[in-house]
């Protein structure tokens, strides 16, 4: 597939430059038990997020008396990939919810909670290469959406490599012919590295410009993520009375 | 799942008002909150629905494969059913394998579907003892506000109808859609202090002595039932039950199309 | 097989008539070990199921402050089906236990003993048909032989329709080629349903009859609990001395 | 499994009679319980057998079927042995997959039918390394009262000889018995406060040290054993429940016939 | 392979006399993070074994309130054999794990550390006929390595029988041919036997035979374990104040 | 796994030697630990290294059997990997099926050899689409002080580099070596306040905030990487981890040989 991905104008299977992000929705406050939920579609991925917590930890030996933990479960449905995937964790997926769960971890101020947990859960409905980038986005908004204390928000994306090329944000069809595949998240207003990795083959001037191209694209997702937020709470400004109904009852189940 | 607790005032609100024969969101008995259908959600699945029913969510698809039949049934296709409560749904649902309740959800789903002969499973052979459509119905529940049963049949129903048979990508001929043959709904309602609603949000569900669900088809005629809960009916309660999903089972169906 | 299950005279492949039961043998205190047990023989279904409770509930944070559990585990040995089943649970049994449990729930009085749990085993020997009605009609009288208290037992049968004819507790042979299958379980005093299912096709018409059925046997079967009930007792007033060393040895075990 | 916890009366009792030669229910030491079999008390399997040990009660069942063999034994029917510890049967028993005490039930069940070549599995070959007949002896304890071991073992062998290969349903000609050629038995002791004592009741398994079980043939020779509990023997008493067990062992060998 | 595993000499297949043990070496305190361990090469198998505790029990349902738990978990690497074995326990290692568990419990002063539990971890790394005899063999080392209290350490050996003669601690060629396999474990000054097991075929006079051979190798082998544990106690000796200042640190972690 | 607790002195201390620019050993930033390395060391794998780094001590075994290939790679070998953290090694290590984190030391180890390449999996094809050779890589760690990742790498890289694919033994043909093109090596590196220090022990592991281990080939490319604990690296810190991995991977290299 050498030299085909690329076209002679530098435009890419779907139409994009090789820095492009695809196009990214993020919408906050999306379901109605989760303490706070995040739905995010980044080309044809589809991502639900879900916060519950700070809530007592189970199993209890797991607790930590200094503070809370932060365990996220990151699923893809049945049906989300071509073929039936069986439902259950799989070796990837608890590979990915531990490096979430890290990541997240550094940006909630977990001592404010001691013993107790955060638990977020990441359900992929239609995967199309970077699921792992959209979810980490996604439960970033739905931690905030839940008013858990937190740092900052985390944007994530993943950069690669096709034709000899270093690009941004690889669509299915790239990733199954990419020569390099390097998932990152950060804090942009730090610049602090939060999740990275990378498998494939680049050189060091690959992986510097990679960075380069991931850092960028961190800061529009970024601001995405806090207009989805703010259209979250300007709605609950105008629609309050009514919103604010369901929350009552919450309280009386107790 | 143990049944999730419910205050005190709360019950006695509910209890308070159905004595007056009112429910907590105004509708009437035999009433069913808003439903929304959307089609081909997830373009990964031969066929999908997202099904709202008030706040309940559920996403159902639908995966065809080839496969082989089993033993005692060469020349058919196999239908499988599943349901995941996943945790992001609710603070009561728990990873893990599907519990009893996702499993007694997923089998009265599968039954419904199954007995009223919806898809004709002998369209499903390629070659008999050989060669078959393997089916899986996966359904999720995104957004847990009550009355799984009817939001999950409906979007299992949806999902089926929108499905096309992947023949080509399996070297199989063209595409075809599933073959469907009826058109099953699910209804049910719930008992509380001798009241019956249909449609149960969570709330009512907490507070509910026994539940019945009720799966009729094209002619009205019964094709599955459930009864579930810790308590009891009366066969006038059934009867009155039975007769009031045949009628809304006409309407809903309408909704399915 | 249309209208090869019952004959011109209206019997069926065992010789039975449309509304008469298979022959059911009870029997009750069949095993030591046990709180209460009872031994059923339902045509060539065989039976046994056991009462322990109420007891310390596992694990622990199923307790309930407020009640006992009921907790029913229904299950199928391996040689009591033509194909070996593999032990462990299926689906099939998970579904079963529960509307077992929950129907056997209603009649124990659980508020009596809070945070325990009352654990009732059902293990099918030989299936022929109707096994879920022969365990929970056994399950009742287990129950009644520990000394649970109960506000009555819990008759079960299953009514069925071959040949286009509503039918009354189908054998194998018959359910084989059925054309529906409704397995109840009621308080035959008070008329309440506590298990209700049905798979197949009835009209409204034919589900009237299939209940009148169903609701007469279960008067029946109700009786044969009753007498199985008395014999155990009646064996106990003459054989009590003997009986009572064993019991003593038990309380010493503590 | 934990071992059940006993009284320290009911312990002291026991050690009591012991040092004056005797044991609760009147046994001489090397004296089995009643008993009974029952032969052919599950249709459904191929071969069955339920036998109670005084209190103890196990039904243990054949299924046979067709399968593929193991590939380091292409022309030998399979042999498996499976042994279930249901709660039913005692207040210790837990439901889940076979813990160690039912692990080690099977394997030593399994060990004196292997051993003794009990079973001709040559002759349970159908065509070399693709056909072969599988022999599943399932064990199932029913009611709980000690030396479990010997009732299986009993109920494994009285199963395995009612057995009939369905050779008829399988398309295979005539149905035939199990090709068997040999009866071991199995005798279980256990030493307490070196007393030894055959086929120990619960009561006397809660205060053993030790526990042999000894299979022999019909010549009387070894074909397994296995030494169990957190105790020990001296070489003087492993003989001697040795040689008992090759005595005991002839006169139950004449109730399987 | 009749009349074949014995030559005329009375030499087998190794070039070892019927009642000549395999080459054995036992080292202990082999790891570093473990309380106690050992190591032993024994003929071609290679066994390691480690022990941790007394320790908190877990689960702790399981804590004896009147002494410790020793438990034993005896495992077969996956490269162990010459077929790859899939990791994790199957129904012969979690026997053989209930064997040599109730044969250390025996030895182990268990009533002086009540509720806590002794762990005995046995990894075969190369697997020859007789692993768990050699398991056995080290796990009591390691015991003693790890400072706990016991009346005495436990040799184990296995005695066979090839071409209708007994012999001595069979290899893997011999035991794929042999008629009786027979493991024990003794403590050798009470002659106490506290492991045995037997499958094959023997006469009474063949296991009075195979027992002699086994108590006379049991004798050497406990003088192997001594041997290892004084070594060990000798190097202590010698390089003391190094070795004291990683315990030291261990302490420190608390 | 929740990360092993350490006393606030233990962790002062450690801190206290970093502001100085020291560790408790005495090694300096980017130093390893002593390696051995020991091949053969299991006579019953196909290829075996047992590598210490430090006190840290792991076993790697490669078994190599025919069978199936995936059918999306019909024409190539299979390529397993799989690690056990087994309690034998750490007071922290439970006995179970792999947690996180030996599913994730698995995963970044099976990257690091499947994206350089290392082995040649179109050389292991046997009949295309029907049989292959499989390559299982089982990675045992004996005794736990840090740096997992490496030692478990430079057993795997070292252990298959020793392996022979059994030919004769299944009748196809003579053995030979597993065909190897390329060296991988990893690095890894612990952010502690700021400093980067590599190959960390399990007192180091236990007061870091970040991880990154870079795996590099004969070019100094890179051909893997993973960030791991709760903690942030700057981009400079990854850059420096990145360059000195390079560096360190062609010493380590030569040790493998």
């Amino acid at each position: 597939m050498e030299g085909k991905m690329i076209d002679e104008n530098g435009l890419r299977v779907d139409g994009r430059k090789v820095d492009e992000l695809r196009q990214i929705k993020i919408e906050a406050g999306v379901l109605k038990r989760a303490d706070g939920s995040a739905y995010v579609e980044w080309g044809k991925n589809k991502v639900l997020a879900a916060v519950y917590g700070p809530r007592e930890c189970h199993p209890r030996h797991l607790q930590d008396p200094s503070k809370a933990l932060v365990q996220c479960k990151y699923n893809m449905i049945a049906f989300s990939v071509s073929d039936r995937k069986r439902p259950g964790p799989d070796r990837r997926s608890v590979e990915i919810s531990k490096i979430i769960s890290e990541a997240l971890e550094y940006v909630v101020f977990t001592e404010y909670f001691p013993r107790t947990s955060v638990d977020v859960y990441i359900e992929i409905l239609q995967a199309n290469a970077g699921t792992r980038c959209a979810g980490l986005t996604a439960a970033s908004v739905a931690l905030a959406d839940a008013g858990i204390p937190m740092k900052d928000m985390i944007p994530s994306v993943a950069v690669g490599k096709i034709d000899g090329q270093i690009v941004l944000d690889l669509c299915k069809e790239e990733d199954n012919y990419g020569q390099a595949d390097m998932p990152i998240a950060i804090i942009p207003r730090t610049g602090e590295i939060l999740l990275m990795q990378m498998d494939g083959h680049m050189t060091t001037d690959e992986f510097n410009r990679a960075m380069e191209y991931g850092f960028g694209a961190c800061e529009k997702i970024y601001q995405l993520q806090k207009d989805a937020l703010k259209r979250r709470y300007a709605v609950e400004d105008v629609e309050g009375l009514e919103e604010d109904v369901p929350r009552e009852q919450q309280e009386l189940e107790g | 799942m143990a049944r999730a607790i419910m205050s005190d005032i709360k019950r006695d609100h509910i209890h308070k008002l159905l004595s007056k024969g009112k429910r907590v969101d105004g509708r009437t008995w035999d009433e069913f909150r808003q439903v929304s259908i959307e089609r081909r959600f997830v373009e990964s699945a031969e066929g999908s629905a997202r099904v709202m029913l008030g706040d309940t969510d559920v996403l159902v698809g639908v995966k065809i494969e080839t496969g082989t039949p089993f033993s005692d049934t060469p020349d058919r296709g196999v239908l499988s059913t599943n349901a995941e409560l996943i945790p992001l749904a609710s603070p009561n649902f728990e990873s893990g394998p599907p519990d009893e309740d996702s499993i007694e959800l997923a089998r009265v789903v599968d039954r419904g579907i199954r007995e009223s002969e919806m898809i004709d499973l002998t369209a499903l052979c390629i070659a008999p003892g050989e060669e078959v459509w393997l089916c899986f119905v996966d359904m999720y529940v995104l957004d847990y506000d009550g009355n799984l049963f009817d939001a999950a049949f409906l979007g299992a129903v949806a999902a089926l109808k929108s499905a096309m048979v992947p023949a080509a990508m399996n070297g199989k001929g063209e595409d075809f859609p599933l073959p469907i043959r009826n058109t099953p709904i699910s209804c049910t309602a719930v008992q509380i202090e001798n009241s019956i609603l249909f449609d149960p949000t969570l709330d009512e569900e907490k507070v509910a002595a026994a539940r019945l669900t009720v799966t009729t088809d094209e002619n009205g005629d019964i094709r599955a039932m459930q009864k579930g809960l810790e308590g009891s009916l009366t066969l006038e309660q059934a009867k009155r039950i039975i007769e009031t999903s045949q009628r809304l089972g006409r309407d809903l169906r309408k909704l399915i199309g």
